[in-house]
């Protein structure tokens, strides 16, 4: 799929990134994303979500947005510009000041020998934020403010000092202190109640609307994402299996995946406990290797040529869908019959 | 961050909460003392032949004679030496210089290390590879015969400080390698990612970041350059880098061995020698005992009581 | 396969040039010594002799064709490249006729017998003892390293002499010298090995010792903080797996690396003790090559350390990712 | 207790003596091939023709018990063999062993040993059988000293078997561990280590020149064992332990404490001063002339002299045990007979006059002798027999720091309140002396030096350098003084040999290396007074009275201009233990000289006598 | 308890009540960080005077804003009080067959007979407590061999086993930590917690990394273990759909106090305390993509918690009373059937209504009681 480099914030293109474990002779190979493709828009500062299960690609999917992981094959453009090939130079003085990370696990986001406030006191003064003792302060303490902390709070502290949705939000904060242009933020409410949950990801809208930073958003709050987001792609097992804007993605998933997904979704309400059988696929690599359809073997709605082709990406319904249901090619009693199967309990 | 204040209270603290650093820093303060009494010295520092020659300790001595010519008599604290040196001025002149060396050629050695080693380590591509290739090549050359050859070349005309800044440009690739082994671990944590996305440059990150996790080995490996200092000092002596008539811990320590201190049963010229190196050693490593400790947060107050015992 | 090409090779690379470099400083280092072979040789040969002037400068000539110093440097330079690259060392100035080859030959085993056991045995007991004190910090651990501490600034001549005196004077159960009778493997020489060859390695293991256990501890100590060692302390796991598996593992990479450079360094002898014992090994022979500028024993010695570093390097510089998978080849 | 002997000889029939060295050629006993000497070696297991007595200077017989006879112009030599010499093998030893020797030596470049080779392609016309045991040497000019290629002081060139080596294609690789030997001893064991090397006495001791000497068919030691064990303080251990019957020298603070251990072990004498005194050398303070402008400067020279107290520099710094000398001459038997002692020279010295200021100064003090003897006595030593020269050696310099100043005075340097020297361009007055400190006495000479000079305001560096680069320094003249050791005589009271580098005609100058003519002298002095002199010497024979003649006008002239600095004559703590064997020379035993590792060795070892296992 | 399933989470949880007994026992706790040295001076007081009591075989949630002190109570609880955490007062107590234990003073031995065995613990940032050097398979091997006889084909065997009910391919075990994605470390630790079924288990926000689909299924896991083992589960978590699916009881933490503690159901539909009614007010809802705030106001600093009742300051309906007296935590009166542990709240405004959607944005015209 060829995105519109020019126009696009960031620009993936067959993004793929393959993993090779060694164990004594014996390599595994893992393509932990394949083939992605996606674009947020320039002209819109918008809030693009990625979704998908666990160990499904998100966090190497952002980790080769932020340029920590080397692509295998692919392309990625930002402002235009390719930036799988940036010098050291070029990603110093350019791209760092336009990307910043959030990452998924708080506690190994800081030094646990450096007091957490140095990270913002650096942020601060290295992007010139501000330049007296007092603007900087006054800078941080705000960005701490918009996580529901203080300077207080937080000078002097070492990370081990502070709970995790502290560090945490430390963490959205110094990714604030910047204003870029985008956001990559893994998991950034995970340890959070909803409450903050909600001032964070309102602050991501807030952003957005009068500060035009744009957000790749990794979460699997799916309300949060339905929340806040434009737009969304769930992720399995490496590929991009349906993506658009959220209203019809999470409003009125096709995919079967992503059907499964907002179906589990637990509700904060004791009269609806879960039902039916939630054990769990056993996901081995072969799920990665398998020629057909990565979510085959646990789909509901199976269709025999899923076994054996790899789905096309089918715009439909105002979205891409990575699914043969969808799929014009296949016999249309088919694929009902096989939606009927796989209709969700619910 | 902190300042002069915050430095205070600091080893305040420490001196209260950590013993180590309490016993390390009484012991270091006593070496300098013992180095600041050089300056009053009774006899110059190059000189022999002051008192009677390998008299043991506080057996009276004449140490010259008054106006009239009449002897004058004193006990020598640490004895003579088979020079005729006084063991306890000679010692308050050996730690000095010892001190000097030492100290020089572990500042510019570690410094040189830890910048070049951790910068390798980090940067990797290029950059190391053209620098570990000339780390290397020093690692693989033979420390000895290039010493000797400098020893043979600069023919004893080498200072006090001189030596010292030789040893420490001889001492930095080994320990380079080490912290660019660690470093090459620590750079694929995430906190340094963090450190770069919050637009610290290269030498920041791994002074800022990565240094604290070296400290403690640090710490270890600047006692353990501090003794090779001493050691190549003393070596180079024997080889003549012309340093034997300077005092030094070395230097004493030659002279001992030369007038065969051990065989004589003249211990009294050696044991301070060692004393002194093992008391400046051992003060330090204490000291950095305690401030590994403190430097360590998670530790920092775990910790304390442990060293207090 | 792109690790290959984009690592290995490289580093392959590097390995060769270390070693030309090396190689080539250390064929300048006796050549740039004011000593001079020549004029050594001169000495030696005609030591309490009243020669001719004539004779004496007959003879230099002489001696210049026998060690083959002729021609200029350049040439010299590569003829040494010629034969190295067949193999053959030359001939020993101090010790004419006698092939470099031939001495290297026998003192090496002794030397790498004496420096591999020490060498290993002080790194394995090193950390061992280290990671016991940074996991047991106490009374006793206190006491240990206090006495770590103090032997180890005492200068390893020092140490030696203090056991010569002791077991070869005080108690005179060691022999002053190696002595080492019979066939190798006999059970003889083994017997006369062992006895020789304790108090050498007892020296090179305590100094050894006592710097490994003090690098030891600090990491062992700051290892200790870490979360994982202190999720595992919480899980109840035995202390000796927490002390093996948690603490020291994690600090394998520094320690590695200094025993990688060590191992490599083992064919560079040990001066002193060397000297001090009468242990017939490499440092010995080095030392009087250096001071007769006996180039070509200097560079035969030299060479094998500088390969054995150089390699040992390579190695250790291979083994990074599999002593901490988290390190990636750049 | 283990015993730490590496071979299982019993003590009875088993000599240990120290090697000196570690052999660096281990499993080659070829003593011409060109390598590093071996003196234990070649004195075991191999013969030449005469030996140089050190003490005396006669001639001691080897492989020829007649001195040589030349012609008049010194153009011929005949030598006269021994007819009772049996290499090993029983083949007996003859003219044509040393026809095939010299013609072998001389024809072969790379057996360089000993510059024979270089002697006999520069001096050598032919060399002929006269008869059996008749030899001549025919010279293409003439060559008074022709004889010392074969008198071995350290060596000289030993006599190959004739009938072995001649199947012998390659005599330079050749490694001559099975004989035949003309020695008293055959190599049966070494370590391939070089540690240690084992002789075992060979089955007819009564066909070798020693046994021979000494009138005793089977003398000398079943068995001798040379070992090296390293430093002075653990050949002391060893000859505590019983583990070494005699050793070369340590230095006098090992001595002592062996004396305390071992009541068995004595030097030379039995009590102070302990040590051998007539080993042929001396130690002197050396100027380079040709670095400073001072050093060319007789008062300057002078007033050093005058700066050094002799009698403390003997006693302090050398413990007393070593003979005091004005000049470069060792103070031996012989030499104090034909030089210090020689009413010509006692007077002249007694006499002698310099320049101070414009005034003439008597600068020698008879009374130092004396006044190291009082110093002894104060220490409660017993005085040897001898008198006070005998043992503390002639007089020396005034000490004199008065003179000594008007000296430097006179030469416009001041000083300042302190007592600071300064040069007469204003300059501190400092220079640096050198020495190795393993010459034990040299760098104690040297200390003592530095010590006294800077007591007296010259600002004195002592540098202790390794012995190899402290040669080259001097070798290439970077140095300012340093303290080597040199005689100007042989034992025999020859001066020429010795003398000759002094020409002017091999001067170079610093820094090309100072032999790079073949002669030529460290400290680069040019004076042609000293030329006429050498040149004069060269074509008389040793023994010609006008040649010993020359010789003090020499020795005299370099005194008066203070060329060196002398200091005192050797000495060597050459210390045998009496456990398992007895007779070693000494003092009251003066058959030999005890330095076993010059041709001595073979002598005295063939006179101990066992004391049983 | 019966293996028998439960009809409705009432039913059980009334089962819960009859039968069991406290296994865990905590009484005025009061679980300090003093930070005193090196020119800092700081008191925290992240568990204050807290006082609970958690029953064998029921799952025990704990809900509260971030930085409330909820890590700092399943560690004080668990006995795991490392410097500067410090217990002021109060104590803990185990109780499983044998005897009371004193949690909080466990010796070296009892910590390793009680430790994985019987009580067990998944901390917070579970994800980052695996030996990074260190392939998952071992680490399995350490864990299970320090408790019970175990070769290690063994434990590697159980290990996969389990790991593959968390949905994990084999292929884990021969990874290393940093080799796996966050929800795989995490659920990896879950498995290292809980595979040698320890009776009770303290779980520190344990799904914070896991997508829906799988947090569901580990949970559903953790419930069936619990149940088949009649084990305990003490609960962290923010996700109220979480407490809601899972827990038989519920106690919410404010700023270092324990301000509500109520079965399930009637902490969702009938929560007392105002604060609970936010916290559960607050959560944003599927298909709603109108502006919502939080809570208004911020948790206060714990080194200097208000006076009073803590949660005054941001509280509708604090009165004077609130700002001088401590709240005490008290039975409500009249809920429950008498013999299942008490619904208790501390307030003196307990609200009495069933909670209505949209509550809390009329929060602020809530009236004042006074
Ligand atoms: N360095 C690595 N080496 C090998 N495999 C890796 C590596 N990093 C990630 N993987 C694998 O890649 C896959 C995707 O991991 P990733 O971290 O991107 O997942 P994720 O979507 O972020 O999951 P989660 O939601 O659990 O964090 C996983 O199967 C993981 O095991
Ligand atoms: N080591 C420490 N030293 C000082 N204060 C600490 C320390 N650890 C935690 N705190 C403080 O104690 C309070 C409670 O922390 P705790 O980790 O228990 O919170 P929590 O309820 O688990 O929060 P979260 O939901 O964010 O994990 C926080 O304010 C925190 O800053
Ligand atoms: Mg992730
Ligand atoms: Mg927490």
């Amino acid at each position: 799929m060829q995105t519109d480099r020019e126009h696009s914030l960031l620009s993936v293109e067959s993004l793929q990134r393959v993993f090779v474990t060694r164990e004594g002779f014996s390599t595994t190979r893992l393509e932990a994303v394949a083939g992605a493709s996606f674009a947020i828009r320039n002209d819109r500062p918008e809030i693009y979500t990625l979704a998908g299960e666990s160990g499904s690609g998100k966090t190497t999917l952002a980790r080769l947005v932020l340029g920590l992981e080397h692509a295998t094959s692919g392309n990625m453009y930002y402002k235009g510009r390719d930036v799988l090939h940036l010098t050291n130079k070029e990603r110093r003085d350019w791209f760092l000041k336009e990307v910043q990370p959030i990452f998924q696990d708080p506690f190994a986001t800081f030094s646990p020998l450096k007091r957490i406030d140095s990270y913002l006191y650096e942020t601060t003064r290295n992007y010139k934020m501000a330049t007296t003792r007092e603007g900087i302060d006054a800078h941080v303490d705000e960005a701490l403010h918009a996580v529901g902390l203080s300077l207080a709070e937080v000078r002097g502290r070492y990370p081990n000092e502070l709970s995790g949705g502290q560090a945490q939000r430390v963490s959205v904060a110094r990714a604030l202190l910047t204003r870029p242009s985008l956001l990559v933020a893994d998991e950034p409410v995970s340890m959070l109640d909803a409450s903050l949950r909600m001032s964070i990801v309102n602050l991501f809208r807030t952003l957005r609307d009068e500060h035009k930073v744009s957000v790749l958003y990794i979460t699997h709050d799916l309300t949060t994402a339905y929340y806040a987001a434009d737009r969304i792609a769930v992720m399995l097992r490496g590929w991009v299996v349906e993506s658009g804007p959220v209203e019809n993605v999470l409003g009125e998933p096709l995919h079967p995946y992503t059907q499964n997904l907002k179906n589990a979704i637990p509700e904060a309400d004791p009269e609806k406990t879960w039902e039916g059988d939630a054990s769990l696929a056993v996901m081995d690599t072969e799920e990665y290797t398998r020629t057909g359809c990565r979510y085959a073997g646990r789909c509901p709605a199976v269709m025999d040529i899923c076994k054996t082709t790899v789905p096309r990406d089918i715009e439909v319904q105002g979205r891409s869908v990575k699914c043969f249901l969808y799929d014009e090619e296949v016999p249309e009693a088919e694929r009902t019959q096989a939606m009927a199967n796989g209709a969700p309990v619910a | 961050m902190f300042g002069i204040v915050g430095l205070v209270t600091n080893i305040r603290d420490l001196m209260k909460f950590s013993g180590a650093f309490r016993w390390g820093f009484i012991v270091l303060v006593f070496v300098f003392l013992m180095a600041g009494l050089s300056w009053f010295s009774p006899y110059e520092e190059d000189h022999r032949r002051d008192t009677p020659r390998g008299k043991p300790p506080l057996t009276e001595i004449s140490i010259g004679r008054d106006d009239d010519g009449e002897r004058i008599y004193a006990r020598t604290l640490l004895g003579t030496t088979s020079q005729g040196q006084d063991v306890f001025w000679q010692l308050t002149f050996a730690v000095r210089n010892t001190f000097l060396i030492a100290g020089t050629a572990v500042f510019i050695g570690r410094s040189i290390a830890i910048l070049l080693g951790m910068l390798t380590g980090y940067m990797g591509g290029v950059f190391d590879r053209v620098l570990s290739t000339i780390i290397d090549s020093l690692i693989v050359l033979p420390r000895l015969p290039l010493l000797i050859l400098i020893a043979a070349i600069l023919r004893g005309d080498i200072t006090t400080l001189g030596l010292g800044v030789l040893l420490g440009i001889m001492d930095w690739a080994h320990p380079s390698k080490r912290y660019r082994a660690q470093v090459l671990s620590l750079r694929e944590r995430e906190f340094t990612h963090t450190a770069v996305f919050s637009g610290m440059n290269p030498v920041k990150v791994v002074v800022r970041e990565h240094m604290p996790f070296l400290v403690p080995f640090l710490l270890a490996d600047v006692v353990s350059g501090f003794l090779w200092a001493i050691g190549m000092e003393v070596t180079l002596a024997y080889l003549g880098l012309g340093q034997i008539s300077v005092p030094t811990i070395g230097s004493l320590l030659y002279w001992g061995n030369y007038y065969n201190a051990l065989l004589l049963n003249q211990t009294w010229v050696l044991i301070p020698a060692i004393a002194a190196a093992v008391f400046t050693v051992a003060g330090f490593y204490m000291l950095s005992q305690g401030i590994t400790h403190y430097l360590d947060p998670r530790t920092r107050l775990t910790r304390l009581g442990v060293s207090d015992s | 396969m792109t690790l290959l090409q984009q690592f290995i090779l490289p580093r392959l690379l590097q390995w060769v040039i270390v070693i030309v470099v090396g190689i080539t400083i250390t064929f300048l280092i006796p050549r740039l010594s004011p000593v001079n072979p020549i004029q050594q040789a001169l000495g030696r040969l005609t030591q309490f002799a009243t020669l001719e002037p004539e004779a004496v400068l007959q003879l230099r000539e002489q001696l210049m064709a026998n060690y083959g110093l002729e021609g200029s440097i350049v040439e010299q330079y590569f003829r040494f490249w010629g034969n190295l690259l067949g193999g053959d060392l030359g001939p020993s100035f101090g010790a004419f006729p006698q092939r470099v080859n031939d001495m290297i030959g026998r003192a090496l085993p002794y030397t790498v017998a004496l420096l591999t056991f020490t060498t290993i045995m002080g790194w394995i007991i090193g950390i061992i003892v280290g990671t016991l004190a940074a996991y047991y910090p106490g009374r006793l651990t206190n006491l240990v390293a206090g006495v770590m501490i103090v032997v180890y600034p005492v200068p390893y001549f020092i140490i030696a002499f203090i056991f010569l005196m002791a077991f070869t004077y005080y108690i005179p159960f060691f022999p002053l010298i190696g002595v080492f009778r019979g066939e190798p493997f006999e059970a003889e020489f083994i017997a006369t090995y062992l006895h020789s060859t304790f108090l050498p390695a007892v020296t090179l293991l305590i100094t050894g010792l006592s710097f490994r256990f003090i690098m030891a501890r600090a990491l062992g100590t700051a290892e200790l903080s870490s979360d994982h060692v202190q999720y595992a302390t919480m899980a109840g796991l035995p202390d000796r797996r927490l002390m093996t598996s948690y603490v020291a593992r994690n600090t394998m990479l520094p320690q590695v690396t200094d025993l990688g450079l060590s191992m490599g360094s083992i064919f560079s002898g040990t001066l002193i003790t060397e000297a001090v014992f009468g242990y017939p090994g490499l440092g010995d022979l080095l030392l009087q090559a250096i001071y007769q500028a006996d180039y070509n024993v200097v560079m035969g010695i030299t060479l094998l350390s500088i390969v054995g570093i150089a390699t040992a390097s390579l190695i250790v510089d291979l083994s990074y990712p599999l002593v901490d998978p988290r390190v990636r080849y750049r | 207790q283990p015993s730490g002997l590496p071979v299982d000889v019993p003590r009875d029939e088993l000599f240990v003596m120290d090697q000196i060295f570690r052999w660096s050629i281990i499993d080659n006993y070829n003593v011409w091939r060109p390598g590093r000497i071996t003196p234990h070696r070649h004195a075991l297991i191999a013969e030449t023709l005469w030996y140089l007595d050190q003490e005396t200077g006669n001639i001691m017989s080897g492989a020829s018990n007649e001195p040589p006879v030349y012609n008049d112009d010194y153009t011929q030599m005949t030598v006269t063999l021994v007819d009772s010499l049996k290499w090993s093998d029983g083949e007996a030893f003859n003219a044509d062993d040393l026809v095939f020797t010299v013609e072998t030596v001389w024809n072969t470049p790379e057996l360089s040993f000993g510059g024979w080779h270089a002697q006999f392609v520069d001096f050598l016309e032919s060399v002929e059988k006269v008869d059996d045991h008749t030899v001549t040497f025919t010279l293409n000019r003439p060559n008074p000293r022709f004889h010392k290629n074969f008198e071995a002081r350290w060596a000289g060139l030993y006599m190959m078997p004739e009938h072995a080596f001649s199947q012998i294609e390659d005599l330079v690789n050749y490694t001559y561990q099975d004989g035949p030997y003309l020695g008293l001893y055959a190599p049966v064991e070494m370590d391939p280590n070089g540690f240690w090397d084992l002789f075992k006495k060979r089955d007819d001791p009564e066909n070798t020149a020693v046994c021979q000497y000494h009138m005793n068919e089977d003398c000398g030691p079943g068995y001798v064992l040379t070992i090296l064990y390293g430093d002075s303080t653990k050949k002391v251990i060893a000859m505590t332990r019983g583990e070494l019957d005699a050793f070369m020298n340590v230095d006098f603070e090992a001595f002592e404490s062996l004396l305390a251990s071992t009541p068995t072990a004595k030097s030379w004498y039995p009590e102070f001063p302990w040590a051998y005194p007539n080993e042929t050398s001396s130690r002197l303070i050396r100027f380079n002339f040709d670095t400073h402008e001072w050093t060319n400067n007789k008062d300057v020279r002078w007033a050093l002299a005058l700066a050094l107290d002799i009698v403390q520099l003997q006693t302090e710094y050398i413990g007393g045990v070593a003979k005091v000398v004005y000049v470069n001459v060792p103070y031996t038997p012989k030499l104090a007979e034909l030089y210090y002692n020689h009413p010509r020279m006692q007077e002249w010295v007694e006499n002698l006059e310099i320049d101070v200021a414009g005034e003439p100064y008597k600068p020698f003090d008879a009374t130092v002798a004396d006044r190291i003897g009082e110093w002894a006595d104060e220490q409660g030593y017993a005085q040897p027999a001898e008198t006070a020269a005998a043992s503390y050696g002639s007089g020396w310099w005034k000490y004199d720091t008065d003179t000594a100043a008007k000296l430097l005075e006179h030469n416009g340097y001041t000083r300042d309140g302190n007592g600071d020297w300064y040069t007469p361009e204003g300059e501190r007055f400092s220079f640096s002396i050198q020495a190795a400190p393993d010459e034990v006495d040299s760098f104690r000479v040297a200390n003592a030096a530095a010590d006294m000079w800077n007591d007296f305001g010259i600002d004195v560096e002592l540098q202790g350098l390794e012995r190899s680069v402290w040669g080259a320094n001097f070798e290439t003249g970077q140095f300012e003084t340093d303290a080597p050791w040199l005689s100007f005589v042989l034992p025999d009271g020859d001066g020429w040999p010795q003398m000759r580098s002094y020409h002017s005609k091999y001067y170079v100058p610093a820094p090309e290396l100072h032999n790079a003519l073949g002669g030529g002298t460290p400290a680069r002095l040019v004076d042609p007074v000293l030329d006429e002199l050498i040149d004069a010497m060269e074509s008389l024979h040793p023994q010609d009275p006008q040649n010993l003649e020359l010789v003090h006008q020499f020795l005299q002239h370099w005194v008066e201009n203070m060329y060196y600095i002398s200091t005192v004559s050797f000495k060597k703590f050459v210390t045998w233990n009496e456990l398992y064997w007895t007779n070693p020379p000494s003092a009251e035993n003066d058959v030999y000289m005890p330095l076993y590792w010059f041709q001595g060795g073979r002598f005295s070892i063939g006179g101990l006598e066992s004391l049983g296992g | 308890m019966s293996p028998e399933t439960a009809a409705s989470a009432g039913m059980e949880q009334a089962r819960v009540n009859e039968e069991a007994r406290n296994v865990v026992e905590a009484e005025g706790l009061k679980a300090w960080y003093i930070t005193q040295a090196y020119g800092v001076e700081r008191t925290v007081k992240a568990v204050d005077d807290l006082t609970l009591a958690i029953r064998e075989g029921e799952i025990y949630g704990i809900a509260g804003e971030s930085g409330c002190g909820k890590s700092t109570l399943l560690k004080a609880l668990l006995g795991e009080i490392v410097s500067p955490l410090t217990i002021v007062g109060g104590k803990v107590e185990y109780d499983f067959d044998a005897g009371k234990i004193d949690a909080l003073k466990q010796t070296e031995e009892d910590r390793e007979a009680i430790r994985w065995r019987r009580v067990s613990y998944i901390p917070q940032g579970s994800m980052h407590v695996l030996n990074p050097v260190r392939r998952i398979r071992d680490t399995f091997h350490d864990f299970i061999a320090a408790h019970q006889e175990t070769t290690r084909e063994q434990s590697i065997e159980m290990a996969r086993n389990y790991l593959q009910e968390l949905g994990l391919r084999e292929g884990v075990l021969g990874n290393y930590p940093h080799q796996l994605s966050g929800g795989m470390r995490q659920r990896v630790t879950i498995a290292l917690a809980t595979i040698l079924t320890p009776r009770l288990i303290f779980a520190d926000e344990p799904t914070t990394a896991l997508d829906v689909v799988v947090q569901r299924g580990v949970i559903e896991l953790l419930k069936e273990v619990q149940k088949r083992e009649n084990s305990t589960l003490v609960l962290v978590t923010h996700d109220m759909g979480v407490h809601a699916n899972l827990t038989n009881r519920v106690a919410v933490l404010y700023a270092g106090n324990l301000v509500e503690e109520a079965d399930t159901s009637t902490i969702f539909r009938r929560p007392r305390h105002p604060y609970t009614r936010y916290l559960i007010e607050s959560l944003p809802r599927m298909g709603d993509r109108s502006e919502r705030v939080g809570i208004p106001g911020r948790p206060p600093a714990l080194d200097n918690p208000p006076d009073g009742c803590r949660f005054h300051p941001r509280c509708p309906l604090a009165t004077d009373i609130c700002r001088q007296e401590v709240p005490p935590l008290l039975p409500v009166e009249g809920i429950g059937n008498g013999t299942g542990p008490p619904h208790r709240v501390a307030c003196f405004h307990q609200v009495d209504a069933p909670l209505e959607a949209g509550e809390i944005e009329h929060a602020a015209e809530m009236p004042h009681a006074d």
